[in-house]
C-alpha cells in the first residue's frame, strides 16, 4: 500500500513542479513574488478548455497556443507594468501583483463562469505490482516534467537563458555587460507565464477547474519554491515531488484535514531554520 | 597628551577566519585615550574586517577584545556602540530618507544615551562642528559626497564615543576638503577621543597619526611612530611590492613612503 | 519626546475627531453605528499594522493572524465564562505572546521571506482553528454569550468600544511617531546595519514593534468576536483582509500618524462605491484601485507633494529602470 | 449635528442609500445575498428562489392582511460571502430599510452569525439554506429554518440502504471541513452506527485539498461497501474521478449535494451513473400547494419558464421560506412581528415544498427526506416509497 502512496505523491508532485517552476523563476530572477501566478495557471486551463470544448480542436494543438498567449500576456505585464516598480520595496510589487490577480480572476469569472469545468478523457489505468497509475496523470506529469527539463536545458545552453542566469546572479554586473535588463525581466516573466499555461493545461485534464483554485495553486507554488530554492529549475522539480509525497504521508499519519497545512508548516520551518536558503545559497532577500 | 597606562581598547591575538582564510591573523593592539592611530595596509589587508570585528559586525574566531577593562568580544554591535565605540563605514550608510539632523540625532539618542530633546541639541552641536548645520533639514540622500562623509562623522560624534574608527573617511574628497577633515579630526582627538584612522591616503595618516599600525595579509606587519613605520622597508614592500621598494631606494636614497 | 506645534495640532485634531466620533454615538442610528464600528475596527487594524509595516518597513502580512488569534482567544475565554472585558484583556495578552512566538523566528528574515512566512501563518492558523475542535469548535464554529441589552445599547456599546480601541491605537501611533522607540523603528526601516551601528538594539526593537502590533490586532479581534457572538475559522482568518490592510495604509501613507485613518476611510468608501455600482466587477475594480494606488500614490495621500507628482510624470516616460536604480535595489 | 451625520452617511454609503422610497402598501422582506465571492453560485440560486416567490405572490394581488392587499418587496444587498458584511447588512436592513421580516444569508455559518442580530431586534428571520442543528441550538425565538435537520436525511438514507442492500455493512465517510458538510457527516456516522453498520472510516478534508488519491487509497484499503462523501461540487467531481483511477469499487456511493447539480454530470460523464444523493426536495416528489403554485411540478414549470432550467432544493427552499412568511402574515392578519412569529411557530404550512412545521425550536420538523440516484443520465427518486420513480442500482461503474 505504501508504494501506492508514493506513486500518488510523485504523480501529484510532477504537476506541482510544473506549477511552481515559473513562479520560482520569476521570484529568483526578478525578486518578485508573483501573486498573479495562480490565476495565470487557471487562465491556461480555461484556454485549453475553450479550445477543446468550444472550438473542437485537439488538445495537442490548443495547449501550445494557450502557452504562447500566456507568454505574450506575461511579457506585456512585466514590460508595461512591473518593470516600472521593480526597484521598489517588495511590499509594492507583491501588492501590485495581488491587485492584478484580482482583476484577472474577476475577468476569468466573467468570461468562463465559476462553474467547475474539466476535460473528461478516459485513457484508462496501468496496474503494476498492485499499484494503479492513471494514464492521464502520467501523461500530465510527463509533459510537465519534460517541459521543465527543456526549460532547464534552455536556461543553461541558450544565449537568452544564460543572460537570464547572469541577471539572476548579479543584475548590476549583467547590466554593465550590456544585457538589456528590462527585456530579460519581461522574458523571464513571459517564460513564467508560459509554464503556468502549460501547468494549467495539465490541470484541466485532471482537475475540475474553477477560478477559485488560483489561490490553492499559488499556495503550492509558494511552498515548492521555498523548498526547492529561489529560481532553481531542478529545485522546483525536487520541491514539487517532495511536497507531493509529504502531503501523501501527511494524509496517512495526521489525517486528510491536515494534508494541505503540512506544506505550509514545512515551508515556515524551512525559512526559519535555513534563513540563508535550504541549498546553502545566500540571499533570501 | 599624556598616555594613560591602561589602554582604552586592547586587542589580544584577535583572528578571524573566512572559509579557512585568515582575514585577520593574530592581531594584538593597544589604543590609549586621546591618541590618533593610523591603520594602513594594501587592499584586502584586513583593515575593514578588523573594524568589523571590533564593532561587533563580525564575530571573532579567536582572541579577545577588551574595552575599558571589560571584554566585548562576543557582544552585539549595538551594545558595543552604546558602550562607546563608534565607526564610520567605508561606503557611507546614512538613513537615506531621514534628514541630516535626524541622522545625527540617531547617534545621539541610542549610543549617546539621550532623550529626544537633548539629542536634538547635541545633534545641532555636532552639525555645527562639522559645518553641516545649514543643511540640517535636507534628506541625507541628497547630500554631496563630501557632506555625506561629514555626516558620518557628525553621527559618530553624536554617539559620545571614546573610540572612533574612521574607515576611509577621506576617500574621494578633494584637497581642500581633506584639509578641512584633518582639522576636524584633530579637534575631535583633542577632546580625549581615541581615533583610529583607516586610510589609503598616506598624506592624511602622516598628518594625523602619532602612531601607525600596518596590516598585511591580515597580520600586523609593522607598528610604531608614524614616521618610523613609513621608513620600514617591510611596509614599503607590502604596499608597493619588491620592485617599487627597490626603485624608491634608488631614486630617493632613503626609503620613505610618500603620500601616494 | 519632541512636541512641536505641528505635532500638537495633529494630536489635538485627532482627539477632536475621536471626541466627535464618540459624540455621534448619541445621534447615529444603529446601522450607522455598525458602519462606524466597522470603520473604527479597520482603522485600529491599520494603525496597528502601520507600526510594523509603516514605521519599521517590514512587509508583515499577518495582521489577520493577530486579529483571528485575538478573536478566538477572547471567544474561547468568554465561552468558558470569563467576563467580556477580562476576555479582551486576555486576548490582548495572548496576542502579545503569539506575536512574540511568531516574531522571534520570522523577524530574522528579510523581504519576501518575511512576507511569505507571515502570510503562511494565516493559512496555518486557519487550519488549526478548523481542526482543533475541542478548543475552537472547529468548522462548526464557536458560540459566544450574546451581549445583553437593547439593540441600541448594544450597538452603541460596541461602537464606543471599537472607537476607544482605535483611539488607543492612534495614541500609541502618536507616541511611536515621537519617541525614541519609533525613531529607532524608522532608522531600522532605512538601514538595519547603520541602525545597530548607532546603538539601536535592532532585534529587540523589531520584536517590540511586532508585539505592539499583535496586541492591538488581537484586542480588535476580541471585540469583534464579542460583537458577532459567533466565530468561524474562515471569518476570523480572512486571507484577503491580510493584504487589504496594508493596501489601506499605503493608500493613506505609511509611517504617518493619520495615514491609516485616511487610508482606511477612503478605502472603505471606495469599496462601498464600487460594490454598489459594479457588483459583478467589484473585485476586478478593487484590483484596479490597488494597482492605481501603487502607481500614483506609492507614498500615500499624506506623503504626496506636488514635487513628487511632477517627478512621477517625468519618470513614467522611461520604462527602463536606470542601472543605478537596479544597483541600489540589489545593494 | 444631524446634517453632519447624514452627510457622512450619504458620503460613505451613497450608493446603498439609493434604495427607492417605498409606498406604505408593501411588505418589505430583507435579504442579504451572497452574489459575489466564493458563495456566489449558491447566492444567485437563493435570489432566484426569492424572486419567483415575490413575483408569484404579487401576481395574485399580494398578501391579504386582514382584507388589505399588500405587495411583497424584496430589499436585497450583496454581502460578498463575508460574514462580517452579512451582519452589517442585517443591521442595515433592520435600521435603515426598516424591514419587518428577514430572509437569512446562505449557509449555516452566516445564518447563525446574522441570527444573533435578528434576535436582538426581535425581527423574524427565515433561513432557506441552513440545515445544521447547531444553528438552531441557541433557542432563538426569531429564527426559522425551512430545511429539516440533517439527521432526518441520514436516518432515511441508512434505513433505505439497510433494507435494499442488506449486504452493506462497512461505511466510509469523507466530508469537507466546513460547517454543513461536517455536520451532515456527523449525523451520518450517528445514524449508521445506530443502525448497526460499521463506520470503518470517518475523516474530514481541508477546503484547499487539491488531490484525493491518498485518502482514497486509505479508504480502498478498508474495503467499504458504502462511501458517503460530502463537500463542494468540484471536490466531489475529483473524488469520483480519482475513485475510478484507483479502481475503488463500492456497492453504494452517496454524494451530497453534487449530483443534484448538472455540472457534476458534465464533469464526470459516465462515472455519474448510479451515484446516489440525498435531498430535501425534488419536483418529482409532487406535493400540492393551495396557496401559491399549485404543486411541486407546477412550481418547477414556473421556475423553468422564468430561468430556463429546473429548480433544485436550494431555490425551492428559498421560495418556501418566502412563501411561509407570506402565509403566516395572512394567517396573523397583521404585519406585526409578534403576531407573525406566533403563527410561524405554531402553524403547519402546506406548500409545494412539502408540509413545513417550524415548531418551537424553529427548524422544520417534517421529514420528507429523498433518496435519489442518477440512472441513465437522469436523477430519479428512489424513496420515499410513495414518490418512487425507480429501483436502486447497486455498484458504480469502474470507468
Amino acid at each position: 500500500m505504501i508504494s501506492q502512496y508514493i506513486v500518488n505523491g510523485l504523480l501529484t508532485g510532477g504537476l506541482y513542479a510544473c506549477l511552481a517552476v515559473g513562479f520560482s523563476l520569476v521570484w529568483g530572477v526578478l525578486n518578485v513574488v508573483n501573486m498573479l501566478h495562480g490565476s495565470m495557471v487557471v487562465l491556461g486551463a480555461y484556454f485549453c478548455l475553450y479550445g477543446v470544448q468550444q472550438l473542437g480542436l485537439p488538445l495537442y494543438a490548443v495547449a501550445p497556443v494557450a502557452c504562447v498567449i500566456l507568454f505574450v500576456f506575461g511579457y506585456a505585464i512585466q514590460r508595461g507594468l512591473l518593470n516600472r516598480v521593480i526597484t521598489q520595496p517588495i511590499l509594492i510589487t507583491l501588492t501590485l501583483t495581488f491587485g492584478l490577480d484580482l482583476i484577472v480572476n474577476n475577468l476569468i469569472i466573467h468570461v468562463f463562469s465559476a462553474t467547475p469545468q474539466s476535460l473528461v478523457t478516459n485513457f484508462g489505468t496501468i496496474e503494476f505490482a498492485g499499484v494503479r497509475v492513471p494514464v492521464v496523470r502520467v501523461g500530465g506529469m510527463l509533459v510537465a516534467v519534460v517541459l521543465t527539463l527543456v526549460l532547464y536545458w534552455l536556461l543553461r545552453h541558450s544565449k537568452i537563458g544564460r543572460a537570464i542566469i547572469a541577471v539572476r546572479m548579479d543584475r548590476h554586473a549583467a547590466a554593465l555587460m550590456g544585457i538589456r535588463i528590462p527585456h530579460i525581466y519581461a522574458l523571464t516573466f513571459g517564460i513564467g507565464a508560459f509554464m503556468a499555461g502549460a501547468a494549467g493545461c495539465a490541470m484541466a485534464l485532471i482537475y475540475p477547474v474553477t477560478p477559485m483554485m488560483s489561490g490553492v495553486f499559488l499556495g503550492k507554488a509558494f511552498v515548492i519554491c521555498v523548498l526547492g530554492g529561489l529560481g532553481s529549475v531542478p529545485g522546483a522539480i525536487i520541491g514539487g515531488l517532495v511536497l507531493g509525497v509529504v502531503e501523501g504521508l501527511g494524509t496517512l499519519t495526521l489525517g486528510q484535514q491536515w494534508a494541505t497545512s503540512v506544506g505550509f508548516i514545512m515551508m515556515m520551518a524551512v525559512i526559519v531554520l535555513f534563513p540563508t536558503g535550504i541549498m546553502g545559497k545566500k540571499g533570501y532577500e | 597628551m599624556t598616555k594613560a597606562t591602561t589602554p582604552v581598547l586592547e586587542l589580544k591575538s584577535v583572528s578571524r577566519l573566512f572559509e579557512g582564510i585568515r582575514a585577520v591573523d593574530n592581531v594584538s593592539l593597544k589604543l590609549y585615550a586621546g591618541e590618533i592611530v593610523g591603520l594602513i595596509g594594501p587592499n584586502g589587508a584586513g583593515k575593514t574586517t578588523l573594524v568589523n570585528l571590533i564593532s561587533g559586525f563580525l564575530s571573532v574566531s579567536s582572541g579577545d577584545v577588551i574595552f575599558d577593562g571589560a571584554s566585548i568580544t562576543h557582544k552585539k554591535p549595538h551594545v558595543i556602540a552604546q558602550s562607546g565605540i563608534a565607526r564610520t563605514f567605508q561606503i557611507v550608510q546614512p538613513f537615506a530618507k531621514m534628514t541630516v539632523l535626524e541622522n545625527v540625532m540617531a547617534g545621539a539618542i541610542y549610543a549617546g544615551h539621550r532623550g529626544m530633546v537633548q539629542a536634538r541639541d547635541k545633534a545641532i552641536e555636532c552639525l555645527e562642528f562639522t559645518k553641516l548645520a545649514h543643511l540640517k533639514d535636507m534628506p541625507a540622500s541628497e547630500l554631496a559626497l563630501a557632506n555625506r562623509k561629514r555626516l558620518e562623522l557628525a553621527k559618530s560624534l553624536a554617539m559620545n564615543p571614546r573610540v572612533l574608527m574612521l574607515d576611509e573617511v577621506n576617500a574621494g574628497l578633494n584637497s581642500s576638503e581633506i584639509d578641512e577633515a584633518i582639522r576636524m579630526i584633530r579637534s575631535i582627538a583633542a577632546t580625549g577621543i581615541t581615533i583610529v584612522v583607516i586610510e589609503h591616503l598616506m598624506r592624511v595618516v602622516t598628518a594625523l597619526a602619532e602612531r601607525t599600525v600596518v596590516l598585511h595579509h591580515g597580520a600586523v606587519a609593522s607598528e610604531g611612530p608614524t614616521d618610523e613605520v613609513m621608513r620600514d622597508p617591510k611596509v614599503i614592500e607590502a604596499y608597493l611590492g619588491n620592485k617599487f621598494a627597490q626603485r624608491f631606494a634608488e631614486t630617493s636614497g632613503a626609503p620613505v613612503a610618500r603620500p601616494a | 519626546m519632541i512636541i512641536d506645534r505641528a505635532f500638537a495640532l495633529k494630536i489635538a485634531f485627532g482627539v477632536l475627531l475621536f471626541a466627535c466620533g464618540a459624540g455621534l454615538s448619541a445621534v447615529l442610528d444603529n446601522y450607522y453605528l455598525q458602519v462606524g464600528t466597522t470603520l473604527a475596527m479597520l482603522c485600529a487594524l491599520c494603525w496597528a499594522w502601520n507600526i510594523v509595516g509603516g514605521y519599521m518597513g517590514y512587509p508583515a502580512l499577518c495582521m489577520i493572524s493577530f486579529f483571528g488569534i485575538g478573536a478566538y482567544a477572547g471567544g474561547i475565554a468568554q465561552a468558558a465564562g470569563v467576563s467580556e472585558s477580562l476576555a479582551w484583556l486576555i486576548a490582548a495578552g495572548v496576542g502579545a505572546l503569539f506575536a512574540l512566538l511568531l516574531g522571534v523566528p520570522l523577524l530574522r528574515l528579510k523581504g519576501h521571506y518575511f512576507a511569505v512566512g507571515t502570510i503562511a501563518s494565516v493559512e496555518v492558523l486557519r487550519e488549526v482553528a478548523n481542526n482543533w475542535e475541542q478548543l475552537t469548535g472547529g468548522a462548526v464554529g464557536l458560540n459566544l454569550p450574546i451581549h445583553a441589552g437593547s439593540p441600541d445599547e448594544v450597538g452603541r456599546f460596541f461602537y464606543l468600544a471599537m472607537l476607544g480601541l482605535a483611539f488607543l491605537a492612534f495614541l500609541i501611533t502618536a507616541l511611536v511617531d515621537r519617541t525614541k522607540f519609533g525613531f529607532g523603528l524608522r532608522c531600522i526601516r532605512q538601514n538595519e546595519q547603520a541602525a545597530s551601528m548607532v546603538g539601536i538594539d535592532v532585534f529587540k526593537y523589531k520584536v517590540g514593534a511586532f508585539v505592539l502590533t499583535g496586541v492591538l490586532g488581537a484586542a480588535t479581534g476580541a471585540i469583534y468576536a464579542s460583537m458577532v457572538a459567533f466565530l468561524e475559522p474562515k471569518d476570523a482568518f480572512n486571507l484577503i483582509m491580510t493584504i487589504e490592510i496594508p493596501v489601506m495604509v499605503m493608500l493613506g501613507g505609511m509611517g504617518t500618524i493619520f495615514g491609516p485613518l485616511i487610508g482606511g476611510v477612503s478605502y472603505v468608501i471606495l469599496k462601498e462605491f464600487v460594490w454598489a455600482y459594479f457588483i459583478n466587477w467589484h473585485s476586478g475594480i478593487l484590483g484596479l484601485i490597488v494597482v492605481t494606488v501603487i502607481y500614483f500614490l506609492p507614498v500615500g495621500v499624506l506623503g504626496l507633494t506636488w514635487r513628487d507628482i511632477f517627478k512621477k510624470l517625468g519618470a513614467s516616460k522611461s520604462t527602463r529602470p536606470a542601472t543605478s536604480d537596479i544597483a541600489r535595489s540589489t545593494s | 449635528m444631524k446634517t453632519t451625520t447624514s452627510i457622512i452617511a450619504a458620503l460613505s454609503f451613497a450608493a446603498l442609500s439609493a434604495a427607492p422610497v417605498l409606498a406604505q402598501e408593501t411588505i418589505k422582506l430583507g435579504a442579504p445575498l451572497a452574489l459575489t465571492g466564493p458563495l456566489a453560485d449558491a447566492g444567485a440560486k437563493s435570489k432566484q428562489g426569492y424572486d419567483i416567490c415575490v413575483s408569484a405572490v404579487n401576481d395574485k394581488g399580494g398578501v391579504d392582511v386582514g382584507g388589505k392587499k399588500m405587495k411583497l418587496e424584496l430589499v436585497e444587498y450583496d454581502y460578498q460571502s463575508e460574514t462580517n458584511r452579512a451582519v452589517q447588512i442585517v443591521q442595515r436592513l433592520i435600521n435603515v430599510d426598516k424591514v419587518p421580516f428577514l430572509l437569512s444569508p446562505y449557509g449555516s455559518g452566516d445564518t447563525k452569525a446574522t441570527a444573533v442580530v435578528a434576535e436582538r431586534y426581535g425581527v423574524p428571520m427565515v433561513a432557506a439554506a441552513a440545515a445544521t442543528k447547531s444553528v438552531f441550538d441557541q433557542k432563538f425565538q426569531n429564527l426559522f429554518g425551512v430545511l429539516f435537520p440533517n439527521d432526518m436525511i441520514t436516518e432515511a438514507e441508512v434505513a433505505y440502504y439497510k433494507k435494499h442492500v442488506p449486504s452493506v455493512k462497512r461505511v466510509a465517510v469523507l466530508a469537507l471541513n466546513s460547517l454543513f458538510p461536517k455536520a451532515i457527516a456527523g449525523e451520518m456516522v450517528k445514524s449508521a452506527t445506530g443502525a448497526g453498520l460499521d463506520v470503518v472510516f470517518n475523516t474530514t478534508y481541508s477546503p484547499d485539498t487539491s488531490d484525493f488519491s491518498n485518502v482514497l487509497t486509505q479508504i480502498k484499503g478498508l474495503n467499504p461497501d458504502w462511501i458517503y462523501a460530502t463537500g463542494y461540487t468540484q471536490d466531489l467531481i475529483l473524488i469520483r474521478r480519482q475513485m475510478a483511477d484507483l479502481g475503488l469499487e463500492v456497492k453504494v456511493l452517496t454524494m451530497t449535494a453534487g449530483p443534484s447539480y448538472p455540472e457534476f454530470k458534465e464533469n464526470v460523464k459516465s462515472l455519474a451513473e448510479n451515484v446516489t444523493t440525498n435531498s430535501w426536495w425534488h419536483q418529482n416528489a409532487n406535493y400540492s400547494d393551495n396557496y401559491l403554485f399549485g404543486s411541486s411540478l407546477k412550481y418547477n414549470e414556473a421556475f423553468n419558464a422564468k430561468f430556463k432550467r429546473d429548480a433544485t432544493y436550494l431555490e425551492a427552499a428559498a421560495t418556501a421560506a418566502c412563501q411561509t412568511l407570506a402565509m403566516a402574515i395572512e394567517e396573523a392578519k397583521s404585519t406585526s412581528a409578534d403576531a407573525v412569529r406566533k403563527v410561524l411557530h405554531e402553524k403547519t404550512f402546506n406548500t409545494f415544498y412539502g408540509p413545513i412545521h417550524y415548531g418551537q425550536l424553529g427548524q422544520n420538523e417534517v421529514n420528507a427526506a429523498l433518496v435519489m440516484q442518477i440512472q441513465n443520465d437522469k436523477l430519479l427518486v428512489l424513496a420515499p416509497e410513495n414518490l418512487k420513480q425507480g429501483e436502486l442500482q447497486i455498484g458504480v461503474p469502474k470507468k
